[in-house]
């Protein structure tokens, strides 16, 4: 049988189910490790009225930024959403909505979609407009707002090196948001630069264990680079 | 004399201690990393997931996966650790990160910073400034005393959005160096040739002379 | 007659799936593992922090740092991974696991569960269980149908302090396969040779007895 | 200067400032895990009226058993405590206090006291005596209890390797509830089979990044098993 193999064969098989309407969580923080393959794949298939949690949303062509071009995205939920032109053309234009969270606060969000916690409180965003509509709670003489968690129809993750049990690695500041992601869809797609057999890698060295993985696909992937700083 | 960038880096690169994990923001935050006195060491945090920051890379060393918080490519230092993004905001929400140096568009005698949003313009978001201006004991703020038409940046009230809610206490301008305390900004130094008359003109909000106010030494 | 505590775990394996991560609890669960169809591939989870646990070690490979939930010594299989505990109950917790099996002393019409404290004995604690019943969507409880003292097991309110409110819905006992829908016990399959009149008999809670109840295939 | 070498050359080092009436949270998950040194120093400093949050409270005359001995331990904050007779003793005579805690719940509320959480909703433990007292709320039509932080005066944690800045490595299950005990002590002192240098352990694979530890010292330990199970 075919047990935990999570390995499938092409993008298509691996956004299958993907529909107008849904929520998908995207791992990522800029350009750096964002599912490149899974975004092209979203792009191809066409699908409408998505809610996009991620960090950030690409940049003019490349990254999440392509899924503005046929106003696919209905909303963005990020941090900072400021690198690209037809953003700010939709977002004026009332053709986008965006929901502001801030990084930590949506870090946490996603963690608390996949581990079973409805709401947390923390400090962050509280006097500011975040906080707005929000509860807010004392403990120990200090002001908190409640926050609740995310969780979507599809997470799309990148990761560095699986196993084809989906046993993830990620790679240097590549991992950002990608561990919390791949827990909070119902249906989580990793893709990676090379899927190895399984006990190729330690598991106590494991970033996203199998359990958190439906689909993972081998990739090849650009790695644009947002802003190239270099020392002589 | 108001004091460059870099000298307003230096005042605020005093406030550094040996061992000192530092998360420094973007734009005159970032040249502190410049002026560590001799000897000590702080390690950089990068709210991505990176503590132990190091120089830019060479041609040879750049690496897509390698970035700051600024989306910068960067490397690592001898002892450095990497990890999610959840785990980063744990150490800053949690306070474990020693010292915050950030940017602001204003600051208030109540300790409010203003820094990621002016009504009218585009709204790009606030990143993790606020998580960083929450979870921080100890954050200094860097800024202009005024803006470019005189207006003081040092008010009794934010008049933008607020980033956080009474959590700044000491403040580095390019006049002065200010601590906040019980709804009032008190004048701790002057910049080099820089008059208190100067100061007390460009503050906004209720400001405390003492009788002795010294020279930084930058 | 009655199921052996092998012919309980056997019953019980019939409800995994190829794929499945399952958390077995101590006891009767624990043997399920040794039931596991040919051919089909399930992983699984330790409370503490281990996922794709294995058979107990050889005396070479005895390792202290390698132990499961109940404290034995165990070994890994390929593929496995380890983490800390509050990885491994925000998988329990968030619903990834995809079976959890455990004992309990009572269960009820509401699905209902006490298995970790008896008033009047000394309280060890609930370790994982209230977790592993609250994060489960897919809970079989096994059991035997009545006490030693012939008092039924499955009652319509728990008397004893509860693990979990309202998460069960599938029970295995010696004598039948049950599940709980809408405040009932519905009666899914005997087990061989026993009659159905004897389970009405051991079962305390509102029962749902089917024109046909058939034996269990064990 | 020192900068961020954590290195302690002994137990009373590393104990030094623990107080009588303090809280300490330790890691370890039955005898496993235990930080054997540090509870040895407690022992031999006769601190008195401690709170000890830890999963377990060791057995007689090991792990945190030993500090029962002379009566050291005013509360544990625990999911399981019943491996040993002075503890049903101590527990039955009213010398000791006992706030029994959902194993995953007392896992998350170390993370949140460490990650600036003052509080969670969890649905373990609702209509249980655990949530007794506690704040019931419910989200998307599923009741939960309120949850608050755990933070300890002093930390003390078992790691495997760690570097002298102290990043931590733990070995096998060994890790359970160290890494979140780690980031919950205003004081947190790591114990640990070998010390390196900065620079060999890989940044990405460091369990405990070393901002979370105040001092480290390098031990040896008995690692006593709880139940032997062999296979022939």
């Amino acid at each position: 049988m075919s047990g935990f193999n999570k390995v499938v064969g092409s993008y298509e098989e691996a956004m299958a189910g993907l529909e107008d309407g849904m929520t998908v969580i995207a791992g990522g923080f800029g350009l750096c490790g964002i599912p490149e393959g899974c975004i092209a794949q979203i792009k191809k298939m066409g699908t409408k009225e998505l809610t996009i949690v991620s960090n950030n949303c690409g940049v003019d062509g490349f990254g999440l930024g392509i899924l503005l071009e046929d106003k696919q995205i209905k909303k963005m939920v990020s941090s900072y959403v400021g690198e690209n032109k037809l953003f700010e053309d939709q977002l004026l234009g009332g053709e986008l909505e965006v929901e502001l969270t801030p990084q930590g606060t949506l870090a946490e969000k996603m963690r608390a979609g996949g581990a079973g916690i409805p709401a947390f409180y923390t400090a962050t965003g509280y006097g500011t407009p975040v906080g707005d509509g929000k509860e807010v709670r004392e403990f120990d003489g200090r002001k908190y707002i409640m926050e609740e968690a995310i969780t979507g129809d599809f997470a799309i993750v990148k990761g560095w090196k699986a196993d084809t049990y989906g046993n993830v690695i990620y790679r240097h500041t590549a991992q950002n948001f990608n561990p919390m992601a791949a827990t909070a869809g119902k249906i989580t797609i990793v893709e990676v630069e090379e899927i190895v057999e399984p006990g190729e890698l330690d598991p106590t060295q494991i970033h996203t264990p199998g359990i958190y993985v439906d689909r993972l696909i081998q990739g090849t992937f650009e790695k644009r680079i947002e802003q190239r700083t270099v020392r002589a | 004399m108001a004091l460059s960038r870099e000298q307003l880096a230096m005042r605020v690169a005093q406030e550094l201690q040996d061992g000192f994990y530092v998360n420094l923001g973007i734009g005159i935050p970032t040249l502190v990393a410049n002026y560590v006195p001799e000897g000590m060491e702080v390690m950089l945090q990068s709210e991505n997931g990176l503590l132990g920051m190091g120089p830019f890379p060479t041609e040879e060393e750049v690496d897509a996966d390698m970035i700051n918080a600024g989306k910068q490519t960067v490397t690592t230092i001898t002892g450095a650790s990497i990890f999610s993004s959840a785990e980063s905001f744990a150490m800053i929400r949690g306070g474990h990160v020693d010292l915050t140096v950030l940017g602001a568009f204003e600051v208030d005698v109540q300790g409010n910073i203003a820094s990621w949003m002016i009504p009218g313009k585009l709204i790009k978001g606030m990143g993790g400034a606020m998580d960083l201006v929450a979870g921080a004991d100890n954050i200094i703020v860097t800024m202009t005393h005024a803006d470019k038409h005189g207006n003081s940046k040092l008010l009794n009230e934010c008049t933008l959005p607020l980033t956080g809610a009474g959590c700044i206490k000491k403040v580095v301008t390019d006049l002065a160096y200010l601590e906040i305390e019980d709804g009032q900004f008190i004048l701790k130094e002057r910049a080099p040739g820089v008059s208190v008359e100067e100061i007390v003109s460009k503050t906004g909000g209720k400001l405390v002379v003492p009788d002795n106010v010294p020279e930084m030494n930058v």
